[in-house]
């Protein structure tokens, strides 16, 4: 009973870790970009859809789409006005870039976080769930939406695959995550590679921010730790690594809620992180990221 | 710019604006120099921003009316982004640079605590509307000399806590006859007293305490909290929520939990907790200070509704006592006849003011929680209510009550029928 | 940076003078925010040197601060007395910073980074978890302070990153300062002309370590209160980072104005009310957007021009 | 007495591929050896193993009998080994005395002020290597030249037993050439043991005591320069053996229009001149070699052709200019660049990455081509499943010409495809260009420095020495005119 209450209440937010990880992972491995403004955007989608479903009164359906679509326009913008200005300053050595989009993309979070908080306060807000009511599965109550949150993650994970591995874009994609120059001298342009992967980002950070809303809740309080829960997960998994991404979610994911159940609420995090010390000490390149 | 020079100085404070206004005064003969509030609050949160505005409504109140003594009444905000580092230098601005009598300051304890010292230091009063630790009030009693500046005008948790137990006497066991609760609070300073006091006090109200869950204030994630407590089977939860509340609230409704919370939620005591929450909080029992509707004091209703007039929403609880900190200010300083931090204090002490929402005094030095708000019968009290359809209805205490309980139909009662 | 050195000397000397006498001249008020902004000043000058010169990363400032700053209360609490808690928390802050460096330079890149960053996380967990020692997250209040006037405080502060500032810039300049950025830039042949890489880049994060402890330890007997909002947290420690990009990296002098900067822009824009913080990020995105040496990059410029 | 530098037996393995394989040699005090070997030979891995860079596998490096094989850097530095890198990477904010000063200071955490005596040894170098009149600007303000003075510089300033010095005139005009011998003789003189690593006899052959030359990892040949030069093994892996063309027609071709003209191009990589005003030309389906040693300047020309490099100078492609055009761009145009890298997608399979060459052209048409090469490169066929990473050097090769051939280029430029291949793969390979200039119209533009390999199948042949083309001509001709002072 409290084992298949452990196995259902990990999965979906394991599930939405994932989602809101594999974009994060994806940038990286195209174009080496560590977005710390990452939190941020998911809270922008997560805010807009609130907002727009609620104040707007355009309802749930028409509020969450619009959301995914401002997270993603929010992405796009983070690209455009603060990374690739970055990426092509000659100012800048570009041994040095790393730390300059760290930087910059932190300095976009905060401003993200303040305006967000000024206009909508730094209360979380939670969107109406696309379906409301419980089902009891073995005993346990699960909401619908919790199923259907865990079924959207799965599928979008399953179109990406379809994306990056059937299609000729997605294959470009992936070449340039191998082989950047390699793939420039096949006529390939690299700046409508970028263009297209933070679209993708856009979109999967988008979603994740909405679902999160209808799930737990999401508000500017937030953005932090949002990131920094993306990152640990991505790093965990082993930086640009898709899949690895995804087993991390689920490793931090069902230990996070065993924590909670069978030791202390109190102490949900510890473990997640020291695991997280003692991968990146005894194996740097992460679970399943290669050296 | 004497003035500033002489701010420089040891006691900076007092010298500077004794300096100042003695050089100012003339200049301003046909006007006195207003009585400059400071108001040191988060307004992107909730809580903070309801002590801002509160604190500019009743100052205009006053002001309308011609102010205390034919001077004006002067709010002077600050935004510290509930940091405590930046409450500090913002209070050195309020008290170095722009001279106010004394500082109205954050609904969080670690700022308060924060600032205590720098009242001491700066011997400037302090009141917090909303922070809710004992350790505020201990200070004052182990240290008077050094933090007798500072006043706690809010209740302590221990008083919250037995608020708690006495609506769960009167209500959940007196009339939908529940037997049991399991206490889950927040891992925060101010919940340990809260939670000392309940788990105390509400077996003596006639609930057994079944468990005791404690959980990290940036839960995200409530599920397992939930189900370990359904696992209890208790007839009610009794909350101790601040930081979180949207959220629980929110997982609770959609999680179906068939068990009713009741208890403290600070952010469930606004408007706007029903948009924020999709209306989730529907049946949930809040501990609050005052209702907008319910005439606590006479002054209640009449400032509850100038400020939904004048700010959309309803006062959030620290909005009530920031709005009777300023009078309380005004008061002191009228009887006072001067600014003099000291004989504030001396005067502040004696407040015996009928606010907004109930008699407010404070605890002596001798008392256990001194500059503390006296709580019970007589002075402060404090009423519950039950969100239903976007309203807070108030269901105790009776002889204020203006409803009736209705759960949603998900929550399953000891008799079904110890409702109606 | 030639013109700038040309000026420097003299420069200093009028400045540093200006400083000193500036409590006489200004409110109270500015000289309680100069005195905060200078403890900050040598946080991000301590991360300079690790990252301009060892040319590491460290997310993670705050645990270094945090562990001078809570280990120095918890001792003054028990009456220890304060110029000895200082110390000890100095100390406290380089055998944590040791401890956690000498296995974590093996890592490169963002790795190094995310360690230091989960050891914050670690540490914030650690002090909330222990809230009976530590007083949870509401902090401590400590029996002393170092002054209770505004003046002296300033002094001691100004003193103190005077002191700092002047110790690091010599290491800096100094011939370890001279094999630290040999290392920094390219460690094969930094070895290869028979230099330990390691030993030196452990150095570098010990001497980062003891002055943020350092410093730390001084801002809890200045405020008279320490919580993990005000020297742990996370918003801290990217605040320095900024301070330390934004100011000039490489430069220590930078790192001491973008700091400066950072805190009296807040206090100056105080009449945006909440809005502040997000108009000094967006000054500060612009300039590293823009500058990417920073304010000494600037003022180097200007140097060469005039 | 034993020898200063004694390497016994070394090997070095990368995963699979052996770079350095039971090597051995040694130098004595005041001799210069030379270390020889086209690129992918293993002799830098060599240099990096001695140097402590690189972990041996297995086998000794003796430093005056005492094994320090697989110690830290650090340590072997201070046993008496100086490397003088190729690269230099100076710091830019201290000026070159203070860059020197850093190679005099001691390793020792406690030293917060240098003792005088550290300046004027310091001084002492920099007038030594010719650096007196800069001693005092910064390294980015210096020409390249001086640069790797500076490095020299380091090196001397640690007083080491032992030199190795990289690729020493790599960049230099033939005065500074001079100069740098000069330099690098002083070593032998002081007594010191000193291995020179470079691409080929010639440039060192003035200098060196003895040669030891290197191919696949290992050891081909041994002895006094002139030995080197003559041994058939070294004469097989730089020009082959006998060699037979089969130029076509100069009159045939000169009459088909000009398809790329390079005119003048200049590359400079900061101080290093990279191209010298260099002139070629292409027409519609010749078949155009550039041969040239490692560093003479081969792959900047084709990647300032690809557009991948700045240059100055006029590249026109079929008429019009291909200034400010995008190398992928350039590549749709029908440029297509087929790397000295290879850039395969290492985890991509060998189908994938034949599919990505042809994704620009219709579906019909790759599948076709696909096909086509199929049949021109049977293996790859067989290994259509496999990912590229875990194929052979060859098959490698392969796949990275076939894939440039998916794009169907108009001009295929060809960057060393030889480069650490086995003779037996040359082989297929060669036979495989030859059926390509056959069976279709195909332009190419070649690049190599075996003239084995680049030499049979051109029509014209352009050669590259020190950045600039110093002979142009008939392929026939070449062995008379040009291959004497070609090795």
């Amino acid at each position: 009973m409290l084992a298949l209450q452990i196995l259902i209440d990990g999965f979906a937010i394991s599930a939405l870790y994932g989602l809101g990880a594999i974009g994060f992972t994806l940038i990286f491995g195209v174009s080496g970009v560590l977005n710390l403004s990452h939190g941020g955007i998911m809270v922008i989608a997560a805010i807009a859809a609130w907002a727009i479903a609620g104040d707007l009164h355009a309802g749930t359906y028409i509020g969450s789409a619009a959301g995914v679509l401002i997270g993603l326009i929010a992405a796009l913008v983070t690209y455009g006005l603060v990374v690739r200005p970055i990426q092509r300053s000659r100012a800048i050595p570009r041994d040095e870039t790393e730390i300059f989009v760290l930087t910059g993309t932190l300095l976009w979070g905060i401003m993200i976080q303040e305006a967000v908080a000024y206009f909508f306060t730094d209360n979380p807000v939670t969107v109406v769930p696309l379906i409301s009511g419980v089902a009891t599965i073995g005993g346990v109550r699960v909401p619908y939406n919790e199923i259907m949150i865990a079924a959207i993650c799965w599928s979008v994970i399953g179109l990406l695959w379809l994306l990056v591995n059937r299609t000729r874009a997605g294959r470009a994609l992936l070449a340039a995550s191998i082989n950047p120059r390699g793939l420039t001298l096949l006529g390939f342009e690299l700046s409508s590679i970028y263009l297209l992967v933070w679209t993708i980002y856009g979109v999967l950070a988008g979603l994740a921010g909405v679902l999160l809303a209808t799930f737990l809740g999401a508000g500017s309080a937030n953005i932090g730790q949002l990131t920094a829960s993306a990152f640990s997960i991505v790093v965990l998994g082993g930086l640009g690594s898709v899949s690895g991404s995804l087993l991390a979610a689920y490793v931090v994911g069902y230990l996070e809620t065993l924590t909670a159940y069978l030791v202390a609420p109190t102490l949900r995090t510890i473990p997640s992180l020291l695991l997280l010390v003692i991968v990146v000490y005894l194996r740097p390149q992460g679970l399943l990221g290669r050296r | 710019m004497s003035q500033r020079f002489l701010a420089g100085a040891p006691f900076a404070a007092l010298l500077g604006l004794a300096a100042g206004t003695a050089l100012v005064a003339p200049a301003w003969a046909a006007d006195p120099e207003p009585i400059r509030i400071g108001v040191i609050a988060e307004n992107q949160a909730i809580g903070g921003v309801a002590i801002t505005n509160a604190a500019h409504l009743a100052a205009d109140e006053l002001n309308a009316k011609g102010g205390v003594g034919g001077r004006k009444i002067e709010i002077i905000e600050y935004d510290d982004h509930s940091s405590s580092a930046d409450a500090v230098r913002a209070f050195q601005r309020a008290v170095n640079q722009d001279h106010v009598a004394a500082v109205i300051a954050s609904y969080i304890s670690e700022v308060v605590l924060a600032l205590e010292p720098w009242a001491a230091r700066l011997k400037t009063p302090l009141i917090t509307p909303g922070a809710a630790s004992n350790e505020i009030s201990r200070a004052v009693h182990d240290d008077y000399a050094r933090n007798k500046y500072t006043f706690h005008g809010y209740l302590t948790s221990s008083f919250l806590a037995q608020a708690v137990c006495d609506f769960s006497h009167d209500i959940l066991v007196g009339k939908l006859h529940m037997t049991s609760t399991v206490v889950m609070s927040e891992d925060a300073a101010w919940t340990t007293p809260l939670d000392d006091t309940s788990l105390q006090c509400l077996p003596e109200a006639g609930l057994k305490v079944l468990d005791h869950i404690r959980f990290s204030p940036d839960t995200t994630d409530f599920t397992p909290l939930f189900n370990q407590i359904e696992a209890k089977h208790p007839d009610v939860i009794t909350t101790g929520i601040s930081h979180v509340g949207v959220q629980p609230t929110v997982q609770w409704a959609s999680q179906q939990v068939p068990i009713p919370m009741a208890g403290i939620s600070s952010q469930a005591t606004t408007t706007s907790f029903w948009r924020d929450t999709n209306g989730a909080a529907q049946g949930v029992l809040v501990d609050e200070n005052a209702a907008p509707d319910v005439a606590v004091t006479p002054k209640t209703i009449p400032f509850a509704t100038a400020y939904a007039k004048r700010f959309g929403i309803t006062p959030g609880y620290a909005g009530y006592s920031a709005a009777d900190d300023v009078n309380i200010i005004a008061e002191a300083v009228q009887r006072a006849g001067s600014t003099d931090a000291d004989k504030l204090v001396e005067e502040l002490e004696k407040t015996d003011y009928v606010g907004t929402y109930g008699k407010v005094a404070f605890y002596g030095r001798n008392d256990q929680y001194t500059h503390a708000l006296k709580y019970g019968p007589g002075y402060i009290t404090t009423l519950v209510v039950q969100w239903q359809d976007g309203k807070q209805v108030t269901l105790w205490p009776e002889n204020i009550a203006n409803g009736k309980l209705t759960f949603p139909s998900f929550i399953k009662l000891p008799q079904p029928h110890a409702a109606q | 940076m030639a013109a700038v050195r040309r000026w420097r000397p003299w420069a200093l000397v009028v400045l540093l003078v200006l400083l000193a006498v500036l409590p006489w001249g200004v409110s109270a008020y500015i000289v309680g925010v100069l005195t905060v902004a200078y403890y900050f000043a040598v946080y991000a000058m301590s991360w300079d040197l690790l990252f301009g010169f060892a040319g590491e990363v460290n997310f993670g400032p705050t645990f270094l601060i945090g562990l001078g700053a809570y280990a120095a209360s918890l001792l003054d609490i028990h009456r220890w007395p304060v110029p000895l808690c200082v110390l000890v928390g100095a100390a406290a802050a380089v055998v944590g910073g040791a401890a956690l460096a000498v296995p974590a330079l093996r890592l490169r890149g963002p790795y190094f980074g995310l360690v230091t960053l989960v050891a914050v996380l670690v540490l914030q967990q650690v002090i909330v978890i222990f809230a009976g020692i530590t007083g949870g997250e509401i902090g401590l209040s400590v029996p002393d302070v170092l002054a209770v006037d505004a003046n002296p405080n300033y002094w001691y502060a100004l003193a103190f990153m005077v002191a700092s500032g002047g110790i690091l810039v010599t290491l800096s300049r100094s011939p370890v300062g001279l094999i630290l950025q040999a290392s920094g830039q390219d460690a094969t042949e930094t070895a290869a002309l028979g230099f330990n890489v390691a030993k030196h880049k452990v150095a570098a994060f010990c001497v980062s370590a003891f002055f943020s402890g350092l410093s730390g330890a001084m801002v809890v007997f200045y405020e008279g209160t320490v919580s993990v909002g005000s020297v742990i947290d996370l918003a801290l420690g990217v605040q320095v980072i900024i301070a330390a990009v934004l100011g000039g990296r490489r430069t220590i002098y930078g790192a001491a104005l973008g700091a400066i900067f950072l805190i009296l822009a807040n206090e100056l824009l105080r009449p945006l009310g909440q809005l502040n913080t997000f108009v000094v990020a967006a000054v500060a995105l612009i300039v590293i957007l823009f500058f990417p040496n920073g304010f000494m990059g600037i003022l180097g410029r200007a140097g060469e021009r005039s | 007495m034993s020898p200063l530098l004694d390497v016994q037996r070394v090997t070095k393995r990368f995963g699979g591929l052996v770079a350095v394989k039971e090597l051995s040699f040694h130098v004595e005090a005041g001799e210069i050896l030379g270390l020889i070997g086209p690129n992918g030979s293993g002799k830098s891995t060599a240099m990096k193993l001695i140097m402590g860079i690189e972990r041996p596998n297995s086998g000794r490096v003796l430093l005056g009998g005492q094994d320090v094989a697989g110690q830290a850097t650090h340590r072997i530095a201070r046993q008496g080994v100086g490397i003088v890198f190729q690269h230099s990477r100076p710091l830019h904010r201290q000026t070159v005395l203070e860059n020197i000063k850093l190679a005099l200071l001691p390793d020792s955490l406690l030293r917060l002020a240098a003792d005088k005596s550290v300046n004027d040894r310091a001084c002492a170098i920099a007038e030594s290597v010719g650096l007196g009149a800069v001693m005092h600007r910064r390294p980015n303000t210096l020409p390249f030249a001086d640069l790797r003075r500076l490095e020299l510089a380091k090196a001397i300033a640690r007083d080491p037993k032992v030199v190795l010095v990289d690729e020493p005139f790599a960049g230099l005009t033939a005065a500074e050439v001079g100069i740098f011998s000069g330099l690098i003789d002083g070593f032998r003189r002081e007594g010191r043991a000193v291995l020179l690593v470079d691409h080929n006899v010639k440039g060192v052959a003035a200098l060196v005591d003895r040669v030891l030359a290197m191919y696949l990892g290992e050891r081909i040949a041994e002895g006094s320069a002139e030995e080197v030069m003559r041994d058939p093994t070294v004469r097989a892996v730089y020009l082959g053996g006998s060699i037979e063309t089969h130029a076509r027609d100069a009159a045939v071709i000169d009459a088909t229009p000009v398809l790329l003209e390079v005119a003048d191009v200049s590359v400079l990589y900061g101080k290093a001149q990279a191209l010298e005003r260099v002139s070629l030309r292409v027409h519609e389906g010749e078949f155009v070699s550039v041969v040239g040693l490692n560093g003479a300047g081969k792959t900047t020309l084709f990647n300032a052709i690809s557009g991948l490099v700045r240059y100055d100078g006029r590249i026109e492609w079929a008429g019009g200019s291909l200034a400010g055009r995008s190398p992928a761009a350039i590549a749709r145009g029908g440029i297509v660049q087929c790397a000295e890298t290879r850039e395969l997608f290492g985890d991509m399979s060998v189908r994938e990455n034949l599919d990505l060459g042809g994704q620009h052209q219709p579906p019909a048409e790759s599948r076709d081509r696909l096909a086509w090469l199929f049949e021109l490169f049977p293996i790859l066929k067989e290994r259509a499943r496999q990912a590229a990473r875990t194929l052979s050097g060859g098959e490698q090769q392969m796949l990275a010409i076939a894939r440039a051939l998916m794009m169907n280029p108009r001009l295929l430029i060809l960057d060393e495809p030889t480069l650490g291949l086995a003779p037996v793969i040359l082989e297929q390979l060669s036979k495989a260009l030859e059926r390509l200039r056959r069976t279709t119209a195909i332009t190419v533009l070649l690049g190599e420095q075996n003239v084995t390999f680049a030499l049979p199948h051109a029509d014209r042949v352009y050669v590259l020495e020190h950045a600039r083309i110093v002979w142009q001509g008939d392929p026939a001709l070449f062995a008379k005119e040009a291959g004497a002072g070609y090795l």
